[in-house]
């Protein structure tokens, strides 16, 4: 399915993913040269034959000289291997940082417990797009991503782009990434942030410049009032209980955001922050009693007999 | 010796003093008549003498250690398969929240710093007890208060939950209702001034207690370690003090130190955590340093190489680790210039700790250690703590961090630190000094058994963490999808647990078994040479028949033919000799306390304040009454014993 | 007649304020191609610096020809390190440069007080110094610096604790906006603020490394190097995260250099934290070491020492 | 291996004989001072980090104190007063404590409880010219603090002032006694200089930061 996606450091598919792993591939071999280097010192020391018997005790040995000098030469060869790591540390933090074209894209991403709010601002606000735990960027561009907070700390990690950013209320951060491949790719919270910390994800789906100006145009549109009696049948049931004191549906009454925009809900592939695939069943299940599924999320269980389910599910599946 | 003419005669038919002629026997007898503390049920809560509250330490802190290592198990038994529906997310939340604060709060630190401090360094130093015995008393019994509270809450379902190091505002009144985080912020409130007690009783016992001879220059340096973490201590626990005190007070009284709508910060209190929780890996890790160099001198048969460039990297990490807390905050956006000095000062702690590794090879090249079981451990806390450094290194870079930062790849980093540079050396440290301490040697063949078992035992459950963090695993997850391909990791790292707990298992058999059947240690079973082994094993109440001197830094291997002993201490009352700072030259006598009921009753006084004050801010002045009142009563002295102290008092004469 | 020879030195500072000023003038505002040619020529800095040199040598040049109090060589390589480090800090294109940016007048504030300050400190210039003067204003020096009422206040404001004060209220006060920006509007200000930090760290080096105690004070000296160290880099972490600029005066003048003003005090505020911090560890380190082996020179004077020998003594005679 | 003690005959160790040494004394000698000392160290380390914090929190606004008046000095000014004056009393009571002096440091001991007395009753005021209350912002929160735990610690020494001047009347004053005085006036000198920079940073700083 579209979820088999990847999750992982060292397979980078954007430009500051990769310097980052290209370092720690040259930190990893020094370092274990370092550590061989070492333990075969310390296993000589231990294993070979010994000069004087072991019950005399001698306060330093004939070699204490030379001993001297080669502890003074193995402290230097660290400072010199420490200063070059730290060469290359820099030089790979600027080059992370470079990437300050003009034209970046924007995005805003808030954090919510446990649910990512993201935003494609725009100078006309009914432009602005507001969607959830799915980010589109288009493949090659820089794009700039500002983040905050609405509750807790949070931390945006998409590993195979770039590496973390923390959310903090109060803070507006920004971090520049740019994925280079098509692909989707998975990411989740890093900081921990409370009961579903674990259940917090999101996917970054990168898509040639065409396919994510399209999808952008399209999550610009206000949902259309469904057409068939099914699904109109469960708008009023949506409008008419408590699932519009959280949710915005763009086009309806329906206006607050303590939850995910539900505008183009259908549109999206997982439900939950990523925990589970968008299909009606899912969504039936998630609806009548989510903290079986995220439990402490703040998504209060609904109770409601099958045929509104049934047309609640319709209704939100028009939502594309 | 002939009596000192000064001495007025009504001075010497009121006291009594030892003298280098008398039998062995009867001072003995005077001796421990003196300093023998009272036994018996009510007996042992008036106890001040440093080796009890030092076992108690040791005891208290392993079986904290054995409880955070369940609820490390259940973790593991949790994560060994995806979408486990073991536990829930509010309990596991507890249960890896109660974990590192156990582990961190009520294990290491007291454990590596307290426990072997309190016990040690009295004896190593060649003293008879430790400065202000009332006051290690009391901190002890704090930290058992406050490790029994933060577990009580546990089991009643009310545990922290909020991670040990707390972040606001997860942890602030909006967002953790309810006492769980309150029990917390003050069960670091006991542990730190427990630690704090301790503290200024390893530094006044380390400057002004040492056995005359042993100049700076020839403490040993476990006693180093410990000095050294003592000025760490002093300086780093404020800061988390003050930061859980001003969580509790913006979650009870609703100041808003952290609420950013109020001017408040929710960084801030990373600042204020960090600043502390840098520094607290050395604290834990420090004395682990000071065990491996006395291990490796003792079986390498030789002075340690390279003593002041030890004591130098000891005094150089203290230094620097003050600087470097930022390096926890990388992620939190810091300033792009600050990168490369922040990414600079993180590798600089590496230099002291590789000066400290070679200069233990450079002390066994040659030597070929005795390779019995204490230094087995030794040898795995090299193999695994340059491991976990060399990470540590990686974690220095900005860029690099960003990626593993707060993944399971920084779990298995520290884990590689803090358990190979303080469980390992402890591990160490029980097999070397639990002959000192019972009179008995524990078995080796049980001892290899429990080294090699927690050896692959840790590498199989934290090796595969590195991969897993590489991969993209968080930390503090209870849950992860099956299509990561992070189970077969973690199933690999929930079976070391297994090997790891029948480790521990093993060990604590060999200790029940050893305790009784053990072989007889004899006073200096590895014959090593600090002073701790010049006396028998366990030590008497007294500590030393004669309080010795020293004339290197090996105290037993250095002794001249005919050392000096020190004479003239008086044994009808616990008095012990004060030298100076610098060379230890014999300064001054002084008389310790007795052993008392009131530091017991002062702890239970401060733990009703401290958990009242979880209910009502009331509860502060009005707890602060009998807190008052018993800490009274323990420094009022008796009549009788001032009428007596008047009449023998010698003033020194006034500086010119 | 050590614990006497600093104050001269302290003296000279202080009567010649006014020629630390920066000369140029606020309204010019330096160009990244003018940099190299930015130097200070201010008469008064260079007939200080010439003077002290010119003393220097000739004090060095009497005393190896009497060979009466001999000076080390390494003594007159850190004298004249810490003299070059004068004059990068107030000829070199630095000191101009600090008109423009924040950081790089930090740079130079740390220059003076933790290169120069030290280094002058360690040469002990004053003996020196005193050769180079006339035997009769020797003598009356010397005379001058007898008096009790001298002796008492010297000894007042070189205890550790107070050198320790002084020192952090100097670095801590300069850094209030009001004071800081009054140096880039004011030669005066800006004359005094050098002065003040150039001595107080001068006093507190001297106090710590050649205090009443000698070397037996080492220990006390790490704490107060350490809890300095630790002071100096919060407050270069406040720098380092404040939000606002502190220091408007340098608004429009960090452009050229390719700094906006908020990550120039950025700079200023890691110069003081991390490098800053490494000179504390260093001098911290130094300080430490000479402190144990102190205690293994004093070790020899002790009563046990005594019995020691004489116990070695009796049995070699037996 | 082994000591000396160990192995010689008692009759022919070398003995260190430490009876002639004295069991009174004061200063850096002796263990209390460096144990206060220690206290001291961790005490005045929590007074800087929550002057760091007080600095922190006023780089996160422009506007300072934030939406309250400045605290009004009247009450400060005369504790600061108080104190300083206090140096005066303090040291005579030391001294007479250092020299043995009964009489003396009985006086002593009253006229710093009395001054003790003073600096609390003025502290009460204090609390309220703040202007502020410790739950309006964050600055209310952090003077309230660094008022509040100064006077954890002026309450403390005041009360440790009042045990010794009690005990200072019970025969016999031995020279124990004498020591926790003389100690007691080290801690005073301490509650004295950490009210200069904490007074400088509550009232002062308001006004020109």
């Amino acid at each position: 399915s579209g979820l088999q996606s990847s999750q992982s450091v060292v397979n980078p598919e954007g430009l500051q993913a990769a310097r980052i792993d290209h370092l720690f591939w040259l930190m990893f071999w020094v370092c274990t040269i370092a550590f061989v280097i070492t333990i075969a010192a310390l296993s000589r020391a231990v294993l070979r034959k010994r000069e004087t018997p072991v019950e005399n005790f001698r306060p330093v040995d004939r070699a204490e000289a030379t001993k001297t000098r080669v502890v003074a030469v193995a402290i230097a060869i660290t400072v010199l291997s420490l200063f070059g790591l730290l060469v290359s540390s820099i030089l790979t933090g600027k080059a992370i940082a470079s990437l300050h074209p003009q034209n970046p894209l924007t995005i805003e991403v808030v954090g919510h417990q446990w649910w990512w709010e993201i935003r494609y601002p725009n100078s006309d606000a009914s432009k602005t797009v507001i969607t959830a735990n799915e980010i589109h960027v288009p493949v090659g561009t820089p794009v700039v991503m500002n983040s905050t907070s609405r509750d807790v700390i949070h931390s945006f990690w998409a590993p195979n782009i770039h590496g973390k950013r923390d959310l903090i209320p109060g803070y507006q951060t920004a971090l520049w990434f740019q994925a280079d491949k098509e692909g989707t790719y998975r990411g989740q919270c890093a900081e921990f942030c409370g009961h579903q910390h674990a259940h917090m994800a999101f996917f970054l789906v990168a898509e040639t410049p065409e396919k994510f100006n399209a999808w952008l145009q399209q999550q610009r549109t206000s949902a259309k009032d469904p057409q068939d009696a099914a699904a109109q049948k469960g708008q009023q049931f949506f409008l008419s209980h408590t699932c519009v004191m959280c949710h915005t549906v763009r086009g309806t009454i329906a206006g607050s955001n303590v939850g995910p925009d539900l505008t183009h809900l259908a549109s999206r592939q997982t439900i939950a922050a990523g925990t589970l695939p968008n299909n009606p069943g899912n969504l039936g299940g998630w609806i009548i009693n989510s903290q079986s599924i995220k439990p402490g999320n703040r998504m209060p269980p609904n109770q409601m007999n099958s045929d509104d389910l049934q047309s609640l599910l319709t209704y939100l599946e028009t939502l594309k | 010796m002939t009596p000192d003419p000064n001495i007025s005669e009504e001075r010497l038919t009121h006291v009594e003093v030892e003298h280098a002629t008398d039998d062995d026997a009867t001072l003995h007898q005077r001796l421990d008549k003196t300093w023998s503390d009272p036994s018996g049920f009510i007996g042992w809560f008036k106890q001040v003498n440093h080796r009890s509250i030092g076992k108690r330490y040791i005891v208290t802190a392993f079986i904290f250690f054995l409880l955070g290592g369940s609820l490390a198990a259940l973790m593991r038994i949790q994560l060994a398969r995806p979408e486990n529906n073991f536990l829930g997310p509010d309990k596991y939340n507890q249960i890896f929240t109660m974990h590192g604060s156990t582990m961190m709060f009520l294990f290491a630190v007291p454990m590596m710093f307290e426990a072997l401090s309190v016990y040690l360094v009295p004896l190593m130093v060649g003293s008879r007890n430790i400065a202000f015995p009332r006051l290690n008393a009391y901190s002890y019994y704090l930290y058992l208060c406050g490790g029994i509270m933060l577990f009580v809450a546990f089991f009643l379902n009310i545990g922290p939950d909020t991670g040990w190091f707390s972040y606001v505002p997860l942890s602030g009144p909006d967002f953790s209702p309810g006492k769980r985080v309150d029990f917390w912020a003050q069960m670091i409130t006991f542990t730190e001034v427990s630690a704090l007690a301790v503290a200024v009783e390893i530094i006044v016992t380390v400057f002004k207690m040492r056995a005359p001879g042993m100049s700076l220059n020839r403490i040993p340096l476990f006693v180093w370690a410990s000095l050294v973490t003592a000025f760490m201590v002093i300086f780093a626990m404020p800061s988390i003090m003050l930061s859980s005190t001003m969580l509790i007070m913006d979650r009870l009284v609703s100041t808003q130190f952290f609420n950013p709508a109020e001017g408040g910060d929710a960084l801030l209190y990373q600042h204020l955590f960090w600043f502390f929780g840098h520094p607290e890996v050395y604290i834990i890790f420090i004395p682990g340093l000071g065990v491996v160099s006395s291990v490796i001198a003792a079986f390498s048969r030789r002075h340690v190489f390279g003593y002041l460039a030890l004591v130098l990297s000891l005094v150089t990490t203290a230094f620097v680790g003050f600087g470097l807390w930022v390096h926890h905050m990388f992620a939190t956006g810091l300033p792009q210039l600050g990168e490369s000095f922040f990414t600079a000062a993180s590798l600089m702690i590496a230099i002291p700790t590789a000066t400290q590794i070679y200069c233990w090879i450079a002390t066994m090249w040659g030597r070929r250690p005795v390779l019995m079981t204490p230094m087995y451990w030794v040898l795995g806390f090299f193999f695994i703590l340059i491991m976990g450094g060399l990470t540590g290194i990686m974690l220095a870079s900005v860029p690099l961090d960003l990626q593993v930062h707060d993944t399971f790849f920084v779990v298995a980093h520290f884990h590689y630190v803090l358990i190979g540079g303080a469980v390992f050396p402890l591990f160490a440290a029980l097999y070397f000094w639990f002959p000192k301490i019972t009179g008995r040697m524990l078995s080796e063949a049980a001892g290899k058994w429990n080294f090699w078992l927690f050896f692959f035992g840790f590498n199989m459950t934290f090796f595969p963490m590195h991969i897993l963090g590489l991969r993209g695993m968080p930390r503090r997850v209870y849950a992860y999808p099956p299509e990561m391909g992070w189970t077969a990791m973690n199933v690999i790292a929930s079976l070391g647990a297994v090997l790891m707990t029948v480790s521990v298992l093993i060990f604590l058999a060999n200790v029940f078994w050893s305790m009784r059947r053990g072989a007889i240690a004899g006073d200096n079973p590895w014959g090593a040479g600090t002073l701790e082994w010049g006396t028998s094993s366990p030590p008497p109440s007294y500590n030393f028949l004669h309080i010795p001197t020293v004339n290197g830094r090996e105290a037993l291997w250095d002794a001249a033919p005919n050392q000096a002993i020190v004479t003239g201490l008086r044994t009808d009352v616990r008095e012990v000799l004060v030298t100076n700072y610098l060379d230890a030259a014999p300064d001054h006598r002084t008389e310790f306390p007795d052993a008392s009921i009131w530091p017991f009753l002062a702890a239970l006084a401060t733990t009703a304040l401290f958990i009242g004050s979880i209910f009502t801010p009331w509860a502060v002045p009005i707890g602060a009454i009998p807190v008052a009142i018993t800490m009274t009563g323990w420094f009022w002295p008796g009549k009788e014993e001032s009428r007596r102290r008047k009449a023998t008092e010698k003033w020194a004469e006034e500086e010119a | 007649m050590k614990r006497l020879v600093p104050i001269p030195l302290l003296m000279v500072l202080s009567s010649c304020t006014p020629v630390f000023a920066h000369t140029g003038g606020e309204s010019e505002i330096l160009h990244r191609d003018d940099l190299l040619r930015a130097w200070t020529w201010d008469p008064l800095i260079i007939f200080m610096l010439i003077v002290s040199l010119v003393l220097y040598a000739l004090g060095v040049m009497r005393m190896r020809a009497r060979s009466e109090r001999n000076i080390k060589s390494w003594q007159i390589a850190s004298f004249a390190a810490g003299w070059l480090a004068l004059v990068f800090a107030l000829v070199s294109p630095l000191h101009k440069l600090g008109s423009v940016l924040f950081s790089a007048h930090m740079g130079q504030h740390e220059v003076l007080m933790l290169i120069a300050a030290p280094l002058l400190v360690m040469s002990q210039p004053m003996v020196p110094f005193l050769w180079a003067l006339p035997f009769a204003w020797r003598e009356s020096i010397g005379e001058f610096f007898k008096r009790p009422a001298i002796r008492r206040s010297w000894i007042a404001i070189t205890g550790p604790l107070a050198v320790w004060i002084i020192h952090g209220v100097a670095v801590w006060g300069w850094h209030l906006p009001v004071l800081y920006q009054a140096t880039l509007q004011s030669e005066l200000a800006h004359a005094i603020q050098h002065t003040s930090f150039l001595g107080t760290a001068l006093l507190f080096w001297w106090t710590l490394i050649h205090g009443r105690f000698g070397r037996m004070s080492y220990g006390i000296s790490v704490v107060y190097v350490f809890t300095t160290a630790i002071h100096t880099s919060i407050l270069g972490a406040l720098l380092t995260f404040g939000r606002e600029v502190w220091y408007p005066i340098y608004a429009g003048r960090t452009a050229a250099w390719g700094l906006t003003p908020l990550e120039d005090q950025q700079l200023g505020g890691l110069i003081m934290w991390v490098p800053g911090g490494l000179v504390f560890i260093a001098v911290g380190l130094g300080l430490f070491a000479a402190w144990l082996s102190e205690s293994d020179r004093r070790l020899r004077f002790t009563e046990l020492a005594t019995l020691s020998n004489s116990a070695e003594r009796s049995k070699s005679e037996v | 291996m082994g000591t000396g003690s160990n192995t010689s005959h008692p009759r022919d160790r070398i003995a260190l004989d430490v009876s002639v040494l004295p069991d009174v004394v004061f200063g850096h000698r002796s263990l209390i001072w460096l144990g206060t000392v220690g206290m001291m160290a961790i005490e005045g380390t929590m007074f800087a980090i929550l002057i760091a914090t007080y600095f922190f929190l006023r780089t996160r606004t422009t506007d300072w104190p934030p939406g309250v008046s400045n605290p009004a000095l009247t009450f400060g000014t005369l504790n600061l007063i108080v104190f300083l004056l206090s140096a005066f009393p303090n040291q005579w009571t030391k001294k007479a404590a250092e020299k043995g002096d009964v009489a003396k440091s009985r006086i002593g001991l009253l006229i710093m409880s009395a001054v003790a007395l003073i600096n609390m009753a003025l502290r009460v005021f204090e609390f309220p010219s703040l202007n502020c209350g410790w739950d309006s912002n964050a600055y209310g929160s952090a003077i309230w603090m660094l008022l509040g735990l100064h006077t954890v610690h002026l309450v403390t020494d005041a009360f440790d002032t009042f045990v010794l001047t009690a005990l200072s009347f019970r025969d016999p004053v031995e020279g124990r006694r004498f020591m926790d005085i003389s100690e007691n006036g080290e801690y005073w000198y301490f509650v004295l200089l950490t009210w200069i920079p904490i007074y400088f940073v509550i009232y002062i700083v308001p006004r020109i930061l």
